[in-house]
């Protein structure tokens, strides 16, 4: 049949029965209902907790990203540098097997390259959001010339061809910290991916809440708080952003896994991380090397797996946020 | 629709224009001789001299900047390489070539990949999308979905590499993928491209099944589809004369911007497969600091991603009677 | 008239004038939080060329009921037990292909809103010809000029050439009246009526109104009105039936309903319903509350919660335990007796009426 | 939809994902097994000596490759696109291969044996490689009669001269400046003083520099001795430009060529064609031969794709070869194990020597025990295995490659052909002993992938010894530039140099002489030793290569062991591989590559 809508009746009573519940209460208890999501966001937490805790497990471990094992134990090793032992070397000793080239520890390495990668993906994605806030409230609060300058600014910026952007402007910015003659500490790099990301990363969470602070300007609530005399800021502050909450909520979770993978795509091209610091998008990188294609396919499926468990719960976990907040949305 | 074109190619035109200098300002913030790169074995403050005199590096930024302008509109005979006519981005610095005539050769490669990946993953994509949608709550529309959502998830950094260890390197089932001209020899065309053509649709066509899954879930969840229902239309009929044609709006757009950026090169699929085509170049001329280069690429990119748009507002028109062009 | 109407499970087979026949009818769907009992064992009949008036809140279950009868419910999340008979054929287990013929043929809806229950993407004419090339076999040609002639009969000016416009050209009361064409192109039976005038602006919604009652005339036509405005069933209706959560709570002619209400539910309708010749003086109220869960609907009677006469009963636990029953005709579900309902309105409702 | 559904599709995803780990597995090793057997062969292989060739030798045809036809048509399969065909613009070795084939200059190297490691220098246009009579000062060449350009017009000294004089021009920036320089008497690109516009404003050189007093004759004067000039003519950047035909610019996509050979088409890029040159006569010409009747050139093709074109071995590409492409790291081994390839495989050096700098200029690395401690630490398997194993990369001992004339293979101070790895634990005595345990090592790399796995890795080994080392990148672009910059913050950072000419003149004088120090010039470690500068100049002043041969490496072995401010790190291997139909195949020492003059279809 088709009209199959979610029949009327249904949010009408949940909304009786929760009556007097915030809607971050309503969201919650929604969201543990939700065994999918409750899941995926055990999933992702651990994904979190691993990069938090990546130097202690790798203390537990014995071992860390940046041994050099193809010398340390060049019994394990042919000239080129791939392991000798069937599925990259996997053994007791290295659980996730050797790292073709110069055999790091695989298994570290993964922890530590997740942590990289998910503290840079946080960092852009708190950026963008409060950028995305800023301008796109501004936007639709303020109207007229502030909002179509910024407009025309998004316009602008979504004309960007944005990865070749990110891959030319990527030796600028790193530039803009460092004289060519000094080492770029691994720190400046990833200001650099933050900054370079946030730049093209904003404009659709910024006309989302265009659209939903327009869209509030009119409701009766802020009318009357306009009438009362209360300032633009306080308006602002108290009456809308609690109000934009819910879509923010909902873009970021989707926003965070594309910035994980833009990130890994940066660095397997070779403009992001680089070796030795470990980082989810260079083990792709070293993934692809005719070294690995040819003599170690095992070594390819760590990150790849663990990207790929992310970031499936990661969206699994940002459609179930999206229902908790919006159950009427069509599944 | 006249005016609205005239107009959205004006304001292309005005982005595009803005592009060219944000792209001019960036090459110069990079901390890179390009004349040290042509310098040579016996490079010294003279030599890089002449080779800026050369390039006209020597000038100030903002003539340097009409000088383009210039040459791009009208064209110039003043190159030492030869006559460059418009669309003229001059020399590319690395290989001394028209970049022009450079952007114009790796096109057919990008092209091709492009038209190819779309075929598969439309007809994929949407096929299943609307299968998922159409059976909807059963087991095929679970699997759709599941699958959907793992397969969207992988990355080309991931299944293009796999898909090389696997199909090429390991069984030998393949060739590795490589441009070969269509005219020249369609087989080995078509035998060169089959990898990134199912590596790129894969992930676009999860994409698309999930969108387009939705999209018509969405519509089939419009009043106005019950009352066609009401209307005692066949569900047949309603889904793809009535959900369809609300659906075809999202996809369309989300077409418009894939085809307009995988149009512009496709970065990571052609440096994963070693494509030459305009991501690829795209790279090359951001390494080698070719200016001419990186200027044609990024406008040209840009160009198509603006053009796209357009195309995609004009289609609105098409599908939805209530938009109207001016 | 005849609103017959028997109590849960003891149907009586529907009378000859009969046009549609409900009997018991149970709907729940299920949801992420349980099943929603939408229906709750309701009957009700509706003779041939008259108009049936369902009042209530929203969420009371009218809406449900008429998409049921329809067949236009999700099967896959919804149960409907009872029985629905369209002039003696049963609907609830009708296979689709059946339902497909008497949609729009046999029955018709008009929704609430026409901006969002017409198609953007197709001309009115269009929408209007489809269904009658597909019920009665006619050509494109002969569907479209059947079109224009029902525009015509709506009461569109120009109809020739407005069947080429697209919904968003026509204004609000037009596109109403398209709906009413739409609706009415394959001469149907039974019209079932949702909400046609909310969305409308006051004086288009009486010419609507007007021009469904000429219509009604014209092809004796058994129209179920649903609404939650009395003014407008007032206007329309020849009966009515209150609703609240799912099940009626109170039926009887137009007159009898509005004169002489039985049901404290339908005071309170009352109640909060302004009145042109009422007394400025005296206070809308509104019925304290809001509307039960249907996912777990209060014991006994279903209004109790909200009813400020409860204490008037007299076992009052009877309101909390036991469902008060609605009788086939004249009538109303409440444990006041006939008396105290009667008195209660005369002396304490009615004054505040005006 | 009911919550029922999404657990059966989340399910459902991680079993999809769990599947492809299934698929996941790989057997141990890389293809690319050692060879040892084959590593000791390529030890044996050596340049010898080079002569210098007189009228005699100078005097065309070349000597018949054995079994050689004429006729056919050879699919060569590069690559890189030419970027260059003016000779002025090439340095780089693809196109020095294919200069081979097209350009001809006053001198070149006549192969005489045909497994292409003997050679000497013999006169190509000229009648032989060069008279001096004062010691290499003066040297005088006298053109070949019946020498034609391929648009027939005859080739005079007027041309060499305007060949010469050319390449003071500003858009002449890629070549060799060797001559310009000895003709200016000035180091770096101060030579283009001399001329600043080249011939194109009606200025020349003066005789005094570039005399030439009749069409046949050309002399050079050079203030101070170049014996080497024979070696220098010889290189594709002094081959001969029309004056004629010059179109500036535009002649390196179109050049007059005099060669065998001609270009027909030449798509930049994509393909290019070469023709038999009508107008070249074999009896002027002691070196090349024309047996193939045309050469058709396609671009773009991969190491790996070429390998496999050629391995497969079917249809036209049984006449297939690569000039350049080397057999890719993947089927390496496989392809020098497999006895059936033998004859269409060749192997052999190339010219590169790779090296760790050590900077004099900063003072901690002035004390000669930490220099010591560095060279026995460094280890060397890291930049064995970041490019591809020992059948890529062959340990060093000296910085004298073996395609050059004096090759010691013997010579390994450090023990790194034993060990190499590196030796902490002496190089940490090492550095106990001077005091420096700890100290702060800073090493530059090359921002590549290759650059970070190898100095990651390394660090790691000097680590062990005891130094605190700290690596910094450096751009893979401006790399050598930043380098070669004499205030640069680097403590050691590697560079490779290949020899211009088979003798070790354009090694050890360009990378070692103190007197050269100058930002952007090669003395990268910026070592300034006394006896090293005279000696230098004595072993240049000496005309008898064979002789000058022997005490380069003399020289050679001083610097590595006595002044230890650079460790040789590895000599370049490569292999090619060409089809079945492919006759006189041969890697030729001084090409660093397949000889491209011998082919023929068999």
């Amino acid at each position: 049949m088709v009209v199959d809508g979610e029949p009327g009746p249904k949010t009408k009573t949940e909304d009786v029965k929760l009556e007097g519940r915030s809607p971050g209460q309503l969201m919650w208890i929604r969201f543990k209902r939700d065994r999918t999501g409750v899941i995926s966001a055990y999933v992702v937490g651990f994904f979190f907790l691993i990069g938090l805790c990546a130097p202690l497990i790798s203390k537990l471990y014995g071992k860390d990203p940046y041994t050099v094992f193809a010398d340390e134990r060049p019994e394990l090793f042919d000239s080129a540098g791939v392991p000798v032992q069937p599925n990259g070397g996997i053994s007791g000793d290295f659980w996730f097997g050797l790292e073709p080239g110069n055999g790091y520890d695989v298994f570290t390495k993964l922890i530590y390259g997740i942590r990289t990668s998910l503290m840079i993906s946080i960092a852009v994605t708190i950026a963008v959001v409060v950028t995305g806030i800023l301008l796109g409230v501004a936007a639709g609060y303020l109207g007229g010339r502030t909002d179509f300058f910024i407009g025309r600014v998004i316009d602008f910026l979504l004309a960007f061809p944005a990865q070749l952007f990110f891959i030319a402007s990527m030796p600028v910015v790193v530039s803009l910290f460092v004289s060519p003659r000094d080492e770029t500490p691994t720190y400046v790099r990833v200001v650099a991916l933050i900054l370079v990301q946030w730049f093209l990363g904003w404009m659709s969470l910024a006309r989302i809440l265009r659209g939903t602070s327009l869209a509030l300007r009119e409701r009766e609530f802020i009318e009357a708080a306009k009438v009362s005399g209360a300032s633009s800021w306080r308006i602002i502050r108290k009456e809308i952003l609690p109000n934009v909450v819910t879509p923010l909520l909902v873009q970021a979770t989707y926003m965070l896994p594309a910035f994980v993978t833009a990130e890994a795509g940066l660095s397997y091209l070779g403009v992001g991380i680089v070796e030795p610091t470990p980082d989810w998008g260079q083990m792709f990188a070293k993934a692809s090397t005719e070294l690995v294609l040819r003599n170690d396919i095992t070594y390819m499926f760590f990150p790849g797996i663990s990207m790929i468990i992310f970031i499936v719960a990661f969206n699994l976990l940002g459609d179930s946020v999206r229902d908790a907040f919006d159950p009427k949305a069509a599944r | 629709m006249l005016r609205f074109l005239v107009r959205r190619f004006l304001g292309a035109v005005v982005i595009l224009f803005l592009l060219s200098i944000v792209t001019f300002v960036l090459f110069f913030g990079v901390p890179r001789d390009p004349a040290l790169l042509m310098c040579g074995k016996t490079c010294n403050p003279d030599s890089i001299a002449n080779i800026h005199h050369v390039l006209g590096l020597d000038k100030s930024i903002p003539e340097q900047y009409w000088i383009f302008l210039h040459n791009l509109v009208l064209g110039s005979d003043g190159f030492a390489q030869g006559p460059c006519p418009a669309p003229c981005f001059g020399y590319s610095y690395h290989s001394n070539e028209q970049v022009w005539g450079t952007l114009i050769d790796r096109l057919p490669t990008t092209v091709s990949l492009t038209i190819g990946g779309a075929v598969c993953f439309l007809i994929v994509g949407l096929g299943t999308g609307l299968l998922a949608a159409w059976r909807r709550g059963t087991l095929i529309d679970k699997t759709a979905t599941a699958g959907a959502m793992v397969l969207s998830s992988m990355q080309i950094y991931f299944l293009g590499p796999l898909a090389l260890a696997i199909l090429v390197y390991q069984t030998h089932w393949f060739e590795k993928p490589a441009y070969n001209e269509f005219t020249a020899n369609p087989a080995s065309w078509f035998a060169g491209l089959i990898i990134p053509w199912v590596v790129l649709s894969t992930i676009f066509a999860a994409q698309y099944t999930r969108m387009s899954r939705s999209a018509m879930i969405e519509q089939l969840q419009e009043e106005h589809v019950r009352t066609a229902r009401a209307k005692g239309m066949s569900r047949r009929y309603v889904f793809f004369r009535y959900a369809w044609r609300g659906s075809l709006i999202p996809i369309v757009t989300i077409f418009g911007i894939d085809l307009g950026s995988l149009l512009g090169g496709a970065i990571i699929t052609e440096y994963t497969f070693g494509l030459p085509g305009l991501g690829n170049l795209a790279v090359q001329s951001v390494f080698f600091s070719d200016l001419p280069l990186l200027l044609g690429v990024m406008l040209f990119s840009a160009t198509m991603i603006l053009l796209f748009n357009i195309i995609v507002d004009a289609c609105y028109a098409f599908i939805d009677p209530r938009v109207r062009l001016a | 008239m005849t609103t017959l109407t028997k109590e849960a499970g003891t149907p009586s087979p529907a009378g000859a004038g009969t046009l549609l026949s409900v009997r018991d009818l149970h709907v729940s769907f299920k949801t992420e939080d349980g099943i929603v009992k939408a229906v709750n064992g309701l009957s009700f009949d509706l003779q041939r060329g008259r108009t049936l008036g369902i009042v209530g809140e929203s969420g009371s279950g009218k809406s449900v009921t008429n998409l049921t009868v329809l067949g236009l419910h999700n099967p896959q999340f919804t149960t409907v037990e009872g029985e629905i008979l369209l002039e003696g054929q049963e609907l609830t287990t009708a296979r689709e292909s059946e339902l497909e013929k008497l949609r729009g043929n046999k029955v018709a809806m008009i929704f609430q809103d026409p901006l969002t229950a017409l198609s953007p993407y197709y001309t009115v004419g269009r929408q209007i010809a489809e269904p009658y090339m597909k019920h009665n076999g006619a050509s494109k040609r002969a569907a479209w000029d059947r079109a224009v002639e029902m525009l015509g009969k709506v009461g569109i000016p120009n109809p020739k050439e407005r069947a080429k416009d697209y919904p968003h050209q026509f204004s609000g009361g037009m596109r109403q009246r398209a709906m009413i064409a739409m609706a009415l192109v394959c001469d149907p039976d039974l019209l079932i009526a949702d909400e046609p005038t909310t969305a409308l602006d006051v004086t288009v919604q009486a010419q609507i109104l007007d021009l469904l009652k000429d219509l009604q005339q014209e092809f004796g036509t058994g129209i179920i009105f649903i609404t939650h405005d009395l003014g407008v069933i007032a206007d329309m209706a020849d009966d009515i039936m209150v609703m609240y959560a799912g099940g009626a709570v109170e039926r009887g002619t137009v007159d009898e309903v509005l004169r002489s209400p039985q049901h404290p539910y339908t005071w309170g309708l009352l109640n909060s319903m302004p009145r042109l010749d009422a007394d400025l003086d005296a206070p809308l109220e509104p019925i304290p509350g809001a509307p039960p869960s249907l996912l777990t609907p209060p014991s006994g009677c279903p209004f109790h919660p909200r009813c400020t006469f409860q204490d008037r009963v007299e076992f009052r636990d009877r309101c909390v335990d036991v469902r008060p029953l609605l009788g086939p005709d004249r009538g109303s579900a409440c444990h006041l007796t006939a008396e105290q309902k009667r008195t209660i309105f005369i002396e304490e409702i009615k004054p505040r009426l005006g | 939809m009911s919550r029922g559904g999404r657990h059966v599709y989340g399910a459902l995803s991680v079993l999809a994902a769990g599947a492809l780990v299934l698929t996941g597995c790989s057997k141990g090793g890389s293809d690319s097994g050692t060879n040892d057997k084959k590593d000791q062969e390529n030890a044996k292989r050596q340049q010898s000596s080079i002569k210098f060739g007189n009228a005699a030798d100078s005097t065309g045809p070349a000597a018949e490759v054995p079994g050689a036809k004429s006729g056919g048509t050879l699919e060569v399969l590069q690559r890189d696109s030419y970027a260059h065909l003016d000779p002025a613009q090439i340095y780089v070795s693809d196109e020095g291969s294919l200069a081979n084939l097209i350009h001809r200059g006053l001198t070149g190297y006549k192969a005489t044996s045909n497994d292409g490691s003997q050679h000497e220098v013999v006169g190509d246009l000229a009648t032989d490689s060069g008279t001096t009579t004062d010691g290499g000062k003066t040297w005088k060449y006298t053109l070949k009669d019946g020498i034609k350009f391929a648009d027939g017009t005859p080739i005079t000294a007027k041309d060499v001269r305007h060949t010469f004089e050319r390449m003071f021009a500003p858009f002449i920036n890629q070549g060799p400046a060797y001559i310009q320089q000895w003709l200016a008497d000035t180091p770096g690109a101060d030579y283009r003083k001399l001329l600043k516009d080249g011939p194109y404003k009606g200025k020349h050189l003066p005789d005094s520099v570039l005399e030439t007093p009749d069409d046949k004759t050309i002399v050079f004067h050079f203030k101070t001795a170049h014996p080497d000039l024979p070696y220098a003519l010889a290189m594709a950047g002094y081959a001969v430009v029309s004056e004629k035909g010059d179109t500036k610019e535009r002649y390196d996509k179109a050049p007059v060529t005099s060669g065998p050979y001609k270009v027909q088409s030449f798509k930049s890029g994509k393909s290019m064609v070469l023709v038999k040159n009508p107008n070249w006569d074999a009896k002027t010409d002691p070196i090349r031969h024309q047996y193939v009747d045309q050469m058709n050139f396609t671009f773009n093709q991969q190491f790996e794709t070429s390998t496999k074109a050629l391995l497969a071995d079917s249809g036209a590409d049984q006449a297939g070869v690569s000039f350049n492409n080397q057999v890719d790291a993947g089927n390496l081994s496989n392809v020098l194990k497999d006895p059936k390839l033998k004859s269409r495989v060749v192997s052999g050096y190339q010219s590169y020597v790779g090296q760790m700098n050590i900077n004099m200029k900063h003072p901690a690395m002035q004390d000669k025990k930490v220099r010591e401690a560095i060279a026995y630490a460094l280890p060397i398997t890291p930049f064995v295995r970041a490019y591809g194993g020992t059948d890529a990369m062959e340990v060093a001992g000296g910085l004298i490659s073996p395609t050059v004339s004096g090759y010691d293979a013997s010579f390994d101070p450090f023990g790194k052909k034993k060990k190499p790895a590196g030796d902490p634990e002496k190089a940490k005595a090492l550095l106990k002993e001077a005091g420096k345990l700890n100290m702060k090592l800073t090493f530059g790399y090359i921002n590549t992938p290759e650059g970070q796995q190898y100095s990651t890795a390394m660090a790691a080994g000097l680590k062990k010894a005891g130094f605190d080392v700290q690596r910094q990148e450096i751009p893979a672009e401006t790399y050598y530039d930043q380098v070669s910059k004499l205030d640069n913050n680097y403590d050691i950072f590697h560079t490779a140099w290949g020899a211009d000419w088979p003798s070790a003149s354009t090694v050890i004088p360009p990378l070692y002489d103190g007197r050269v120090i100058a930002d952007g010039a090669q003395n990268y470690s910026q070592i300034n030793d006394s006896k090293l500068n005279s000696e230098i100049d004595r072993v240049n002043q000496i005309t008898d290569p064979v002789k000058s041969a022997a005490e380069w490496e003399k020289l050679d072995q001083y610097i590595v062991k006595d002044l230890v401010n650079v460790v040789p790190t590895a000599y370049y291997k490569q292999s090619q591989i060409a089809g079945s139909k492919v006759g006189g195949l041969v890697y030729d020492d001084v090409i660093g590559g397949i000889d491209p003059r011998r082919l023929f279809i068999k």
